[in-house]
């Protein structure tokens, strides 16, 4: 029964195939992704660090209530959108606007949440994307349900499931993994790891050597990956996608990477952590890396990088002019959607609400 | 909705809701269940005896133990096109799932305007009256009563518990189905062809004209028999099934107090903050000058439920229900 | 009760309560803190802000992200000795630890014929009115109050919260320490080294005559507000503020609602099977023949919290419960 | 980081002492236990077989609502008690009262929760055995609980927690672990792996190697035993208590066992496992190895076994005396442990049915 336990046992070092230089790195495991799909991967990176910051600063506008920036871990997010085929199905977190906007949902959709229009701006059926989900870790079995659903219909579908180093920790990170092993369900299971929940280290979430070593406690192959490097992470996700979609079951992948903000612009990090921290991160920047890996290759110029910002800048301005335009909810909203029918008691509810905006709208 | 067997048979509403998964999953392939044990083994409570033999593993199968996980697949299927149908095995052992229960399978309709339905049914056997141990005997309608986007329903005699059953798994919302333990062997006529009552319907189980007892669940058996006990002693008492607890039939059973100008609420569960609470808030909103005398609750006491050798005190009993009735300031007024 | 720093001050909810903790670690080295990020950062709301800095990583500490390991974790510490006090960052963040609460908090005295007892106190920034998005603004009360064995209390202003936290820390019962989100940044002249209140008394916050409102945590200061208001149009509202939820202060409520004949309960969580049917329900059984009215309720609907831009509609506004007093048929009789 | 990772795995297989027929097992990693503790551990298997079989035929005869037996499993139950020191804490499962039993716990307390009397019919700090858990999983979190209280106060205590392998799969056993693992809270996690949860195999339970890789996905050393080798179990067990004391932190110990009855009286086992599967087990039977190595080692003979088995019998007489008394709890109690004064309400409830008593004893 465990003669082959240690294949599930994660690499020892994260599989990194370009360095903080831009340097290719050998790895006997992964194939480095070709050409194309890394011009096509840094064109996002690009757009998505340039919608990251436009967030950013659309809270200090008061456009946006709140933002859990995920700036300095844009690799991962491109990354988790652009291995899936159409249909297969992204479960994003708060922090995943990023991924879920590579899937092709709008931005200024996707921010709904945070703008607080209303709690998931978009159609999850539209790009298989489900809603931003808040409570931690809950989304997993969501996956394995989604995952198991297509399975049983005989439909190649796979999803894609972050979570956090914190979330990891819930009791439903736990089931999940377990649930989707048992099913054998075309799961991939990603845990960003940025090193932080909210304000506590991973090493007061965790004493595991690494995330990843949680994967052979459910029988479920675990890996590492360096989350800054595109390549590495569009190469190990892309492979599990494969193997999922080939039946070949779940897979928990740790990418390691790093928060460079705060955890939302409302949180205060110099309280838990140091300057000089983050500053070690500057390097191994996802965007400078690939960049650099690029022009070595003279897959970029000048010229070509222009025109990604300014295809990120269009793409910026639209959701600057999407969140400046106001929209003022209708609040029967409210009461349409708890039932496909309103109950009778929520039937006298809404008419008393329009009772008041009737007296209301008298008195004006 | 075709129904495999019509006609009148004589069925344990353990039954029923056996023939209820079995129909359902005949008339509709999205329809799923699964849970802990109710694949060969058919469910402790034998509830899903011969799914999985009848329909095969991808239709009734176990899964690991962990209820959260349970409902959190479910929410994940019921978004991806099934009509998954999950039991807990008992009342306490849903509360791993609250927060799955609350946070999402609650909300899905609501937080996604529409798009995301959750077309999905958790099964609970629950309540007391069968000398189970702790944490097996827990009413816990309450806490799904509170929570908006659920519907909840409980079944007091077979041939309700096959309808509610099909209604709840054809319903495009989720439902909180609770299946009290202690009626799971009671027997009765039952003509299975016959149209399924809507959730949301109570329903006058028993006319009568001096005062109204209003139950639901394992309550209700409670009350027919002390409104016969009551009919002996010369006291006309009307019965009021609730069946469905959400949506709260607030017509059938305002209209049943108003006949009467009395009533008294029989239930299982504790009755601080509970949906007697909110039965006598609301029919006293709505009856109040109807009212000869305050409605009266007789319900469980605000404590733990009780082991065995205790609970009878626990559960509302017949003559808890007359005493209360003979309170209704018969001569005050 | 030693207490620090006697004599009056002005200060926040969050101060209050940040000192009661620290008052309550430097009078019993048994108090321990702990929760999701109560260390180096003090919490999100800042409430345990400085006591790892002052008391130590053995006093207050963070734990790894799960709510069920916080509340299980925090029942074994209390058994052995400790008076554990525990933070769930928001409201539904609580609900991962539902079974724990319900399953072991609320009952391991009874279970143990009262040889464990739990010391504990869990903490639960709750409710809304902040412009926070889902699963931020959830008015959870009356799942715990629902469930016996559990004390429920929630302040209203920086005095109580000051008081009732020093109480629940020193109860040797578990205590659900209901912190109402929007008032904590509200300000007050505070004199720390005042008596405490018991837990289980309600306050009359305000004299009236005509109408009495019942409120508790977040809808307090929204019903003085409303008698200020009635005020000056001419009616006398009298103001309850029931701090406890559990125990119930039967005997001032009902005083108060005697008082006057006329009851309104306000309350922001949704109002099916809730506390506030819990108000109405026990006032109207004890006070039916002094009522002139029945009692209304303003509360949420019963929906899913909404977002922040429709949850001004959701929250028992000013207007709203004048509407209500409105309603209290002054002609009818 | 992961350097040392691999001492985290458990030994691919489980650790076995003596063997089926009694003979001893050469190990590397643990020393055989002295024969007294062999000696001792017998003498308690003998009355812990006894005591099962007892409750069970209790149930037959109505005594016992219902009794989930530890048949077969009683060198799981023995060593877990045996293998503390005076003041460490148990915390046993519903299947756990032969392991309470051995910690000084009465029998006939033991079983007041299955017989219907109280919940818990013991004093859980005169033995420091906690209140047996029915909910599965959510006394691992107390038993860190527990163990983190001691070690802040500077107390040797080491507890030991139990679970079964359907229990390993709820979320309350992966954050439990997790607790301990990042507290370094002294905690023994014994998963008594018996293959079935009611009706469901391992199988579907999880897809791991085995259920002891779960520890390394939280740093904590997970280890395999033969759960029906008692020497085995004093040995690893015994050497994991040890550890826990010196402050190593927690330990996972997965024991390999069957359950030989079905789950409860009440179950029926033939609708989900042949009789052919059981009689396998039989001839591992715990007792009969631990015996013929004993006589082998001429540490028992006929008359000592004699002793033994009188004394089992005293033991099960004690059992069924108890069990025929029948108490008539007070009402009274209802109300009294609700909180530590009844509430206003309560008060109010109690004298309902103190009323209620007294009218039907007035009318008898
Ligand atoms: C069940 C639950 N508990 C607590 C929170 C509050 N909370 C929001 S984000 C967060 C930290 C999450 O950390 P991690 O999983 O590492 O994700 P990151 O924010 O770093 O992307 C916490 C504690 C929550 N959202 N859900
Ligand atoms: C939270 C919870 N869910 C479900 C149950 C019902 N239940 C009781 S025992 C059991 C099987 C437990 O299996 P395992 O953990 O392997 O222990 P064993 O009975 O084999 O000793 C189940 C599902 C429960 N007690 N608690
Ligand atoms: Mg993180
Ligand atoms: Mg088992």
């Amino acid at each position: 029964m465990t003669g082959d336990a240690h294949h599930l046992l994660p690499s020892a070092e994260p599989v990194t195939l370009i360095d903080c230089h831009g340097r290719p790195v050998a790895s006997t495991a992964y194939a480095a992704p070709d050409a194309a799909a890394l011009v096509r991967a840094f064109a996002a990176l690009v757009t998505a660090r340039r919608l990251n910051d436009q967030a950013y600063a659309l809270v200090r506008q008061g456009r946006l209530a709140v933002y859990p920036s995920s700036h300095g871990q844009e690799a991962c997010q491109v990354a988790a959108a652009q291995v899936l085929a159409e249909g297969d199905w992204l479960f994003p977190t708060y922090r995943d606007t990023i991924a879920a906007v590579n899937r092709g949902v709008d931005p200024v959709e996707a921010l709904s949440l945070l703008k607080g229009d209303w709690h998931c701006g978009y159609d999850p059926y539209e790009h298989h994307v489900a809603p931003h989900t808040t409570p931690l870790a809950t989304q997993l079995p969501h996956a394995v349900g989604v995952a198991h659903a297509a399975r049983l219909r005989g439909e190649p579908t796979v999803v894609m499931a972050l979570c956090g180093d914190g979330g990891t920790s819930e009791g439903d990170f736990h089931e999940a993994l377990n649930f989707a092993a048992v099913l054998r369900a075309p799961v991939v299971f990603l845990v960003q790891n940025n090193e932080y929940a909210i304000s506590v280290p991973l090493a007061r979430q965790t004493a595991a050597p690494s995330l990843a070593y949680k994967g052979i406690g459910y029988g479920v192959p675990g890996e590492r990956v360096d989350g800054n490097d595109a390549a590495a992470l569009l190469a190990v996700l892309g492979a599990a996608v494969e193997r999922a979609r080939a039946g070949g079951g779940p897979q928990l992948i740790e990418a390691h990477t790093y928060r460079m903000q705060a955890h939302t612009n409302a949180d205060d990090a110099s309280r838990y952590r140091r300057d000089s921290e983050v500053a070690a991160w500057v390097e191994r920047d996802p965007l400078t890396r690939l960049e650099a890996h690029l022009r070595k290759r003279d897959l970029l110029d000048d010229a070509r990088l222009a025109e990604l910002t300014a295809e990120a800048e269009r793409v910026a301005t639209h959701l600057r002019d999407g969140l400046n335009r106001d929209v003022t909810p209708d609040p029967a909203m409210l009461f349409d959607h708890v039932y496909a029918r309103p109950t009778p008691q929520l039937a006298e509810q809404a008419a008393l609400v329009a009772d008041e905006l009737e007296r209301e709208g008298a008195l004006r | 909705m075709t129904v495999t067997a019509p006609g009148h048979q004589k069925l344990t509403m353990a039954q029923t809701l056996n023939r209820a998964l079995r129909d359902a999953m005949t008339a509709d392939p999205a329809v799923v269940v699964f849970g802990e044990d109710v694949g060969a083994l058919g469910g402790v409570f034998r509830i899903t005896d011969g799914l999985t033999a009848e329909f095969g593993e991808d239709r009734c199968f176990d899964t690991p133990l962990a209820e959260s996980g349970i409902v959190g697949v479910a929410v994940g299927m019921a978004m991806n096109g099934l009509r998954p149908v999950v039991e807990m095995q008992f009342d306490a052992f849903a509360y791993p799932a609250f927060e799955q229960i609350v946070s999402h399978v609650a909300k899905m309709r609501n937080r996604t305007r529409g798009r995301v339905a959750l077309p999905m049914v958790i099964r609970v056997p629950y309540a007391g009256g069968i000398g189970g141990v702790e944490h097996h005997c827990d009413s816990s309608e309450a806490y799904y009563a509170h929570t908006p986007g659920l519907h909840v329903v409980a079944p007091a005699n077979p041939a309700d518990a096959y309808g509610l059953l099909r209604a709840a798994i054809a319903s495009d919302d989720p439902v909180v189905f609770l299946e009290p333990k202690k009626l799971y062997w009671s027997k009765e006529e039952v003509e299975l062809g016959a149209p399924v009552p809507g959730i949301g319907t109570a329903v006058v189980r028993r006319e009568g004209t001096d005062a109204t007892l209003i139950a639901y669940g394992p309550a209700v058996p409670v009350a027919l028999e002390a409104a016969e006990v009551a009919a002996a002693e010369g006291r006309s008492l009307q019965v009021v099934d609730l069946r469905s607890i959400v949506p709260f039939d607030d017509e059938t059973v305002c209209a049943a107090v108003r006949r009467t100008g009395r009533a008294v609420v029989v239930a299982e569960a504790s009755g601080f903050a509970s949906v007697s609470s909110e039965i006598v808030a609301r029919v006293t909103e709505r009856c109040f000058h109807a009212l000869a005398a305050p409605i009266r609750r007789v319900t469980g006491f605000d404590i733990p439920y009780p082991p065995p050798k205790l609970e009878h005190f626990q559960l509302p009993g017949v003559d808890r229900v007359l005493d209360a009735v003979d309170d209704l300031q018969w001569e005050d007024r």
